[in-house]
């Protein structure tokens, strides 16, 4: 049994997620489709939030809200200008990208629900088995089972050689 | 009232948005011109598949916190991601001097 | 290693390789070309020399001079090498056919490249004779058939890049069955400890394959080496791939890597698989069977000299695989010689369209006549090859086809009456038939082509044969005759092979089934 | 947290260094000394980074003879002599790509990003080394990443040239795409798993499932992407087209070749238990689609690039014929085949590149009588095309005879039936391949390119891809040594 | 018996065709013909030698029977168990009787040729010692055929004899008609030798011998050197053979009649004759030598050769002697009618020959050891023998005229009896030999003939007796029209006809004398089918009755053709169709070119290469277009557009993982 306040936070946030998804992806302004995808963004925070992962909450919304979308933002800005809309989809495109969706959302759906052992409620945790900071921070640094250290110093790498890469990219000469 | 005194989150409750959440992004990245418009779509996958781990690590193995880390990961990479799509598409977009992407295909066949 | 004698068979041309690629000029390259031609045939004559010695002494094993050095251990591929009197004669051919072959190309374009290239397919053909171990001899194999496309495609006449890729195609497609059977082949033999072999002589003598997968594993090889003997239906690209060939290659096709075929059917398809080709022979009998008549008719209505003789060969090489898949001594025996008398006559034929054409600049025998009067030599040696193709005593031919009829016959006649069926009796006869057709086409070309007045005016200026030309023929006629004349020779050192040790236990295994 | 662990990455450490060697040069050297294309620019930083990688290869050899197997990190790092060996022999294709880059990396249009080139590339070599020694799916997917975002801005590196930018834009989409798909499948798995250690998730024991199944076929199709097997290879032509030619070697022969034993490892340690071989009838289709569209789509191409990338479509199809046989015969042969590859594409790309250089054509009518104007550039190319045909003498004979017998192992029909398949696939690449040789050696026409003397640097890494094919199969040792290796666990 | 001088008699031939054929171009025509004329007389002297020593020494006769003795024996090549081919040397009397045919007819030619090979002026025809290179050839090949001790080394030489043959006839290379009437006559004769082969095959399989003493079964013993018989088992073996049946007959009547169909081929029997009268166009000499008188008899030789096989097979039950029998009666019939009607003097003589030759065939074939003790098989050897010297005659006596007159066709000849006395005296006697007039050699051997065939049907002997009268009735048509009627006028500039050299006219010389005399030789005591002596006179009411008819025919061709006159041709409106079909040979060349071009051309050979061509190589072509096609075909999945990418992406993802479950779900 669920709070009623909880249920419809879960409906809201549900609601949310489709429908800023969909908005997201068919908006013909292009800045809207930035916008929509932000609420998403913050649909999926809220999700975190309500499972219990607050942290991952918070890097969702500094880094996706505040970084990826203002990154976004800023490219649009960069080659579109204002007011301009893309052109009405053909009807034969449309139907493509419907059939590709569609058929995915068949088959992952099916099988999602064919496998009951996915199916499974809310199994109640006590506060302490929910990821603290510290835990988290740990976890971060350890090397031994469940450690991530080395993919915290990999990343570092990849993060690097992109930095490199967009420079190079990017760079006018 | 019995329904919602029965109603309890389980994992699909929140796998079916989230996968909604992928075709819908899937469906953009198929239709959508602007490339800029198929990154946000590509953005919308990535977070999708984010939130799928986060609700399959909380719902199904809550004791490790796998999904939640790869989840950690999987936005710094998303990231990175689009940080070199963007730059790759603006350069493009100075060479051609278009985000269309129907007009990408000089090479085919 | 470098003890044994076979090695230096392939180590020669590679020696010959490396001169060449150090030549400075022609003179030099040829000096190469033919110096290591000569030590290829010293080498060969002093194999069979010393062969014939050891089996005096009472050698008795199924393969002399055998030596195996492994390569990759862990799949059990070794560098084996073994000889019996078949692969002696096939090398002693070899050896002929590329010392004439040598002097047939005395005046090529870019002789470098050009002869690079054909000693590199001379050592396939030297490697694969000499191997006794599957793997080896398909590499070597290999290795012999691609240079055939540069050799087609640059030094060729006519339609030579359609001809040169659809040989080499064909081919190939071939050898994907075969390599495909080969590597059955290796899985499905058990030795005594367990552990599969490539090696041929233990495969033949311990490691018994599963009837099952023999009848799979038989048409593989089969086909994939048929296709080199140009059996039908597979035979297309030796009529279009001869044509367009220059001479040497031609003669070395035809004289020596079609042979091949027949002679990996017989060693590894027949040899290795005796049960299922006892069961599934009459497929292929009927194949080459038709393969032998259709051959010669299609050549009876040819105008390009070419394409009759390699109508012809497609004829020839199919009573090679018909005589093969007799199986018994004598057709087998035949077979061989026929090989031998195929390769020399056929490379004797070749050589000599190619000096005719490289006269007359044209091959079609509607705008020749009368060379007789031109160019005498030519044209009796000519003649000579015609009738050695023909099968008139004295030549190889006639050898070679009797040897294959007689054995065939007593086969299919006993089967017959013995109420095992008369496939094998009915495709004798038809095949026996050849020899008329075989006659009509080859004298119909000899009519056009020597007799008569001379068609062409201008062809009245050309001259006769140069010295290297009638070296390099007079080499094959007196190889044609020698073996025409004192076949029991040959036939002996090959009988060997057909009736020694390994083939009883072969033969042991047919006479249960039947 | 136990930092000495590290030292069991010796050579993720020691390409860091390199790395971090050649980035600091860039950063503190004088500015002349990196861009630019006087004589002394040009040098100092492709020798240092080419002589530095030089080192840390032989270096590299050093480690894998005397390493034993070592499992750090929680298990979520993994290093044994199969693992070191399949990185040397990345090395040496890199070392080769290296050398034949430089001439390309002295022309002006590179004259600012010379480092970069280096840098980058390193980096997505080490990307490899983690996908290859990962077992755990995050420390995978970082690897996958890092290999592939940093070359998305390689490929992009030909600024001068519209065709490199519009392969870059297609590469990242795809590759974001195809890694959005494989991490769904992930999360799908690591649903079911719990976990996403691969022994962890090969040991969970799974029930069978549809969506295990589709989970896997997700994950298959994100790593098939960057080995371009059918279908998920549609951008491998456009981008071999559109990236500078030493980037498209490195994609051609290094990513795929890293990829192929990553792809290796995660089918048989991750999902090798699962539904006993469902994902080897996957592979099975997989193999053959991407066999035959690659050498259907090769027959008609005409620019040298876009013909290898089809060409190395078709390839990828043969190098997963040693991993359906998931054994250690096919291990070996598998492994072999890529050292083989490297060897042959390399040497092809040599050439390309070479005359690329010299006169920027790379239409295969372009090399028409080649081989009366260059004919050592001709002889060399024609050596690739053979061994990539699977011709012997040449090493790539050998390796395709080893991965057929490697796959036959088994001894079930299908396998023969696959390798028949593959087997009469050979001849209609035969068929292209001997195309590019028709065209250098028998075509009657002038060749457009004139006779001209290539590079020192060029000329040394064909010699050294050439003797690699010519020796590599006939010189027993090299098979030998790596089936040594494999016979040890992965 | 030393075996160094019959193998002189065979090598010799041989190394004067290889001497000539390989150094003849570097000496002079005259001294070519001197050393190929010298070569074949001392072979000529050895085998007279040989045949004395055989017939006369008293050393072949074993209780009153002659021996087959095999001098040497070599193997030559093993086949299949004890078959073995060998060559060797077997003296026997038909051998040693055709060992001096062959030598003396050849010799004779040798020596004749040195004048005919040569125009009016004395110019060597070009080719000369090629001439006599092939002509050594043909010796040595004819006499290695007669002297085989096994059925393959027949086999061998009767191809070898048949190749030289072939390049005699083609002599003139240049002139169209020699080249396809070369061709004709080796493709016929190859076409008959299948079946010998084939024959021989059948024979081998059921006896397990070539060997013609096995197989004849004549066991001798005591005498050094012979070849001793194991009877027993070849008599089993044949018993067993011949019970095998196969298609309706036995083994053996197939085996026999097969190789029977060789015989024909070789000795022109009908219908395999059509090469015959085309081989005419070879030189003469080369008619005589091959045509006349020796390599067409080589299917009666066969035959006799066989023919212990033959008559075991006739006790048998077997038909293959009957065979025999209407073949050559058919032959002979149809040959005389043919030869009626002919213009070239060449083209009546071949028929003429194809006649006498179907008589030898009909006298083996009516051979019962009833019927006189198989007096049909001596006369047969005694006809083949005197039928030699006189056709040899006449064929020399031929080509003297053609090389006076320069014309194979007797219109232009015409009253020649005057200018060439010597060759009209010549040719008369030939003529008188053939048409069979006491005393001269036809007139003895064909009576024996007569009487074989009496003594075995009634209706044989009619029958020939009838081909009798109409070989004396053209013999002597060919005589008038060619010595008497009236002369044509010599035109100027033109050599008028004259006797010619005197290499030419003394080999006439001696074979006239031959011909006159050579039916007294005591055949009867020399060759036989056992080697007894044969005792029988000459039985005077058939030799009366076939005398007569002989000279009512000679008759009738006086009135006909001693002078102009319209009798022959009212004849011929008498039977308009019978003597246009007569003329025209009944059309058989016209049936073979019908089969070799319509049907066998036109009908398989061609739409085997157009298969071949289009079906078979269509095929290969097709799988390389439609790879080419499918790649084409296929192109639009590289769009350019990296949106159709990821779509096939995608889907193929889920059409992977959702197949591979549909799979599994449906299936397993």
């Amino acid at each position: 049994m669920e709070s009623v306040g909880s249920i419809i936070a879960y409906v809201v946030v549900a609601l949310a997620i489709m429908i800023f998804s969909v908005l997201a992806v068919t908006t013909r302004k292009i800045l809207r489709s930035a916008t929509f995808l932000l609420f998403a963004l913050f649909a999926t925070a809220a999700v975190y939030f309500m499972l219990g992962y607050q942290f991952l909450g918070g890097v969702q919304i500094a880094v996706y809200a505040g970084g990826i979308v203002v990154l976004f933002v800023f490219s649009i800005l960069l080659t579109s200008h204002p007011g301009d809309n893309s052109s009405k989809l053909e009807s034969k495109k449309k139907t493509v990208g419907l059939i590709g969706a569609v058929a995915m959302f068949a088959v992952c759906a099916w099988s999602l629900i064919s496998r009951c052992s996915v199916i499974k409620n809310l199994p109640d945790l006590g506060e302490t088995q929910l990821p603290t900071m510290k835990q988290i921070g740990a976890d971060l640094m350890s090397s031994g089972d469940h450690g991530y250290l080395l993919p915290f110093e990999a990343i570092s790498v990849l993060l690097l050689a992109c930095i490199i890469g967009g420079i190079v990219v990017a760079r006018k000469k | 009232m019995d329904f919602l005194n029965n109603f309890q989150l389980n994992s699909l409750m929140f796998l079916i948005p989230s996968l909604f959440m992928f075709c819908c992004g899937v469906y953009g990245f198929l239709t959508r011109r602007n490339m800029i418009a198929m990154l946000i779509s590509l953005e919308l996958m990535l977070n999708a598949v984010d939130m799928n781990f986060v609700v399959f690590n909380r719902f199904l193995c809550p004791a490790q916190m796998d999904g939640m880390f790869f989840t950690l990961f999987a936005i710094a990479i998303a990231a990175a991601e689009t940080a070199v799509a963007i730059a790759i598409i603006i350069n493009a977009y100075r060479i051609a001097k278009d985000i269309d992407v129907k007009d990408l295909t000089k090479m085919k066949f | 290693m470098l003890s044994n004698i076979l090695i230096y068979f392939v180590i020669v041309p590679i020696l010959m390789l490396g001169g060449l690629a150090l030549c400075r000029n022609i003179k030099q390259i040829r000096a190469v070309a033919v110096a290591g031609s000569l030590v290829l045939i010293g080498l060969s004559v002093y194999l069979l020399v010393e062969y014939i010695a050891q089996r005096g002494l009472g050698a008795d094993a199924p393969m002399l001079f055998t030596g195996s050095w492994t390569w990759f251990e862990a799949l059990g591929i070794h560098l084996a090498v073994g000889v019996d009197g078949v692969s002696i004669a096939m090398l002693v051919l070899t050896s002929i056919i590329i010392f004439a072959g040598s002097f047939a190309s005395w005046k090529i374009d870019n002789p470098r490249a050009f002869f690079l290239w054909l000693i590199l397919l001379s050592t396939g053909v030297y490697g694969f004779f000499i191997s006794v171990d599957l793997f080896t001899m398909f590499m070597f194999y290999e290795v012999a058939l691609i240079p055939m496309y540069l050799l087609i495609g640059v030094w060729g006449t006519g339609r030579k890049e359609y001809s040169a890729m659809k040989l080499t195609l064909m081919l190939m497609g071939g050898s994907a069955f075969l390599m495909l059977g080969l590597i059955g082949i290796y899985y499905n033999t058990e030795m005594p400890d367990g552990s599969h072999t490539w090696n041929i002589i233990e495969i033949a003598h311990q490691g018994h394959i599963d009837k099952g997968w023999q009848y799979f594993l038989f048409p593989m090889t089969f086909v994939g080496f048929g296709v080199l003997g140009a059996m039908f239906p597979f035979h297309t690209w030796s009529p279009d791939g001869h044509a367009c060939a220059p001479t040497a290659v031609s003669m070395l096709h035809a004289g020596v890597l079609m042979k091949l075929g027949g002679y990996g059917c017989f060693r590894v398809a027949m040899y290795l698989m005796p049960e299922a080709a006892n069961d599934l022979a009459w497929i292929f009998l009927i194949l080459t069977g038709i393969s032998v008549v259709y051959g010669a008719f299609s050549a009876c209505v040819q105008t390009d000299l070419k394409y009759i003789n390699a109508y012809s060969s497609v004829s020839h090489c199919g009573l090679v695989l018909f005589a093969i898949l007799m199986i018994n001594t004598t057709a087998m025996t035949g077979a061989v010689m026929q090989m031998l008398s195929h390769g020399l006559m056929t490379a004797l034929f070749f050589a000599l369209i190619g000096m005719i054409y490289g006269r007359t600049h044209t091959r079609d025998i509607r705008q020749m006549g009368g060379l007789m009067k031109i160019m005498p030599y030519l044209a009796v040696c000519y003649v000579i090859a015609g009738f050695a193709s023909l099968g008139l005593p004295g030549l190889s031919g006639f050898v070679a086809e009797m040897t294959i009829f007689v054995g065939s016959f007593q086969q299919g006649m006993g089967e017959y009456l013995a109420g095992a069926g008369s496939l094998r009796l009915v495709f004798t006869i038809v095949a026996c038939c050849s020899i008329v057709i075989t006659a009509v086409y080859i004298l119909r070309v000899v009519g056009k082509l020597l007799l008569g007045p001379v068609q062409d005016k201008h062809h009245l200026e050309l001259t006769d044969a140069t010295w290297w030309e009638r070296l390099s023929t007079v080499t094959l006629i007196v190889s044609v005759a020698a073996i025409g004349c004192f076949p029991n020779f040959f036939t002996g050192l090959i009988r060997d092979t057909f009736s020694g040790e390994l083939f009883e236990a072969v033969k042991l295994n047919m006479m249960n089934i039947f | 947290m136990d930092y000495s662990q590290f030292l069991a990455m010796k050579q993720e450490i020691g390409l860091l260094i390199v790395f971090l060697l050649v980035f600091l040069y860039d950063l503190f050297a004088p500015r002349y000394a990196v861009a630019g294309t006087d004589k002394k620019a040009v040098k100092g930083i492709s020798m240092l980074a080419t002589v530095l990688f030089a080192v840390f290869t032989a270096y590299g050899f050093c480690c894998s003879v005397t390493d034993n197997a070592q499992s750090v990190f929680g298990g979520m790092y993994s290093t044994t002599p199969v693992v070191a060996t399949i990185k040397n022999i990345l090395n040496i294709g890199v070392l080769i790509v290296l050398i034949q880059s430089m001439q390309w990396n002295a022309s002006e249009a590179q004259a600012t990003r010379r480092a970069e080139f280096y840098e980058l590339l390193f980096i997505t070599l080490f990307g490899m080394y983690l996908m290859i020694s990962a077992r755990h799916f995050l420390l995978f997917v970082i690897g996958l990443e890092s290999a592939s975002l940093p070359l998305a801005a390689m490929v992009a590196f030909d600024k001068n040239k519209y065709e490199s930018h519009e392969a870059a834009v297609k590469y990242i989409l795809t590759a974001v795409f195809s890694s959005a798909i494989f991490m769904l499948g992930l999360s799908f798995v690591y649903g079911l798993a719990g976990s996403l250690y691969f022994d962890k998730i090969a040991a969970a024991a799974l029930q069978d499932s549809g969506l295990l199944i589709v989970a896997m076929a997700f994950v298959m199709a994100g790593i098939g992407f960057k080995l371009s097997l059918v279908p998920f290879h549609l951008w491998t032509a456009d981008v071999y087209q559109g990236a500078p030619t030493s980037v498209t070697s490195y994609l051609s022969v290094i990513s795929k070749g890293a990829t192929a034993f990553a792809f290796m490892v995660v089918m048989v340690q991750v999902f090798g238990q699962f539904y006993s071989d469902a994902w080897e009838w996957m592979l099975y289709a997989l193999i053959i689609a991407t066999i035959t569209i690659g050498n259907l789509f090769a027959i008609r191409q005409r620019n040298m690039k876009r013909f290898l990338a089809f060409s190395s479509v078709s390839q990828a199809g043969y190098i997963m014929l040693g991993v359906i046989g998931a054994n250690e015969m096919s291990l070996a042969a598998m492994m072999f085949y890529i050292l083989v590859y490297i060897f042959s594409n390399l040497a092809a790309f040599g050439v390309i590149q070479a005359i690329e250089n010299k006169t920027g054509l790379v239409g295969m009518d372009s090399y028409r009588g080649l081989h009366k104007t260059n004919p050592r550039l001709a002889f060399a190319m024609m050596l690739a095309m053979f061994s990539l045909a699977g011709i012997p003498p040449f090493a790539g004979f050998f390796s395709k005879f080893f991965i057929f017998t490697g796959a036959l192992n088994q001894g079930s029909v299908a396998m023969y039936v696959l390798v028949l398949i593959a087997l009469i696939n050979t001849i209609v690449s035969l068929y292209y391949y001997l195309l590019v040789v028709k065209a250098m050696y028998i075509a009657p026409e002038e060749c457009e390119i004139a006779n001209f003397k290539s590079a020192c640097s060029e000329r040394l890494a064909l010699v050294v891809t050439v003797g690699g094919i010519i020796l590599l199969g006939i010189v027993s040792v090299v098979y030998n040594s790596i089936l040594t290796m494999t016979s040890s666990p992965l | 018996m030393e075996a160094t001088l019959p193998l002189l008699i065979l090598v010799l031939p041989l190394l004067m065709f290889l001497f000539l054929g390989l150094f003849g171009k570097f000496m002079s025509h005259k001294w070519a013909g001197i050393i190929g004329t010298a070569g074949m007389g001392v072979t000529m002297i050895l085998a007279y030698y040989t045949a004395y020593l055989y017939f006369f020494s008293g050393n072949f006769v074993e209780d009153g029977t002659r021996v087959q003795y095999i001098v040497f024996n070599q193997d030559w090549l093993s086949l299949w168990g004890n078959l073995v081919i060998k060559l060797g040397f077997l003296l026997d009397p038909i051998s040693a009787l055709m060992l001096v045919v062959i030598t003396t007819i050849s010799f004779m030619v040798h020596l004749y040729s040195n004048g005919y090979m040569r125009d009016h002026h004395g110019v060597w025809e070009t080719g000369f010692q090629r001439f006599y290179a092939f002509l050594s050839l043909f010796s040595f090949s004819m006499l290695g055929l007669v002297v085989a001790t096994n059925i393959f080394q027949m086999y061998i030489f009767w191809e070898l004899v048949g190749a030289s043959s072939y390049l005699l006839i083609g002599f003139y290379y240049t002139k169209p008609s020699a080249v396809s009437a070369s061709k004709k006559a080796f493709i016929v004769t190859r076409f008959a030798d299948l079946g010998f082969l084939i024959g021989i095959l059948i024979l081998s399989f059921t006896t397990g011998t070539f060997d013609f003493m096995s197989l004849t079964s004549t066991p001798l013993a005591g005498v050094e050197n012979t070849y001793i018989v194991d009877a027993a088992t070849a008599t089993t073996a044949l018993e067993t053979g011949a019970g095998q049946m196969f298609l309706g007959g036995s083994l053996m009547t197939w085996a026999l009649v097969l190789i029977f169909m060789g015989g024909m081929g070789k000795s022109a029997m009908m219908p395999l004759h059509i090469w015959l009268p085309d081989a005419m166009e070879g030189p003469t000499p080369v008619s005589a030598l091959i045509h006349a008188a020796t390599m067409v008899v080589a299917g009666v030789y066969l035959v006799a050769r066989l023919f212990p096989l033959f008559m075991i097979n006739d006790d048998l039950g077997g038909a293959a002697l009957d065979i025999v029998t209407v073949v050559g009666a058919l032959t002979a019939f149809y040959a005389a009618v043919v030869a009626c009607t002919q213009l070239d003097i060449k083209r009546v003589l071949a028929f003429s020959t194809i006649s006498q030759i179907a008589f030898m065939m009909v006298s083996l074939g009516v051979s019962r050891p009833e019927v006189h003790d198989n007096l049909g098989y001596m006369a047969s050897m005694f006809h083949l023998f005197t039928h030699a010297m006189f056709k040899a005659l006449l064929f020399l006596g031929a080509g003297a005229l053609i090389h006076a007159v320069g014309s194979n066709d007797y219109t232009a000849m015409h009253g020649l009896r005057k200018r060439m006395p010597i060759t009209h005296i010549t040719f008369l006697v030939g003529c008188l030999a053939i048409a069979g007039i006491i005393p001269f050699s036809g007139f003895f051997s064909k009576d024996e003939i007569l009487t074989a065939c009496f003594g075995n049907s009634i209706i044989a002997y009619v029958w020939m007796s009838m081909v009798a009268g109409l070989t004396a009735f053209y013999m002597f048509r060919l005589y008038y029209l060619i010595f008497w009627w009236k002369e044509h006028k010599v035109h100027e500039g033109h050599h008028a006809p004259k006797d010619q050299p005197w290499t030419m006219t003394l080999p006439l010389v001696i074979l006239a004398i031959v011909a006159t005399f050579a039916g007294f030789v005591p055949f009867g005591d020399l060759v036989t089918w056992n080697g007894h002596p044969h005792h029988g006179g000459i039985n005077w009411m058939i030799a009366s009755i076939s005398l007569c008819v002989a000279l009512l025919a000679i008759g009738l061709a006086t009135i006909m053709y001693r002078k102009e006159n319209p009798l022959p041709e009212r004849m011929r409106h008498l039977f308009p169709n019978l003597w246009t079909w007569a003329r025209n040979r009944f059309y058989f060349d016209e049936l073979y070119m019908f089969i070799t071009h319509k049907i066998i051309f036109n009908s398989i050979c061609k739409p085997i290469a157009w298969f071949d061509r289009h079906v078979i190589d269509g095929t290969m072509d097709a799988f390389a277009s439609v790879t080419n096609k499918a790649s084409y075909a296929i192109r639009g999945l590289q769009s350019g557009n990296v949106q159709s990418y990821v779509w096939v992406y995608l889907i193929g993802a889920i059409v992977l993982g959702g197949g591979t479950v549909a799979v599994i779900f449906l299936f397993f």
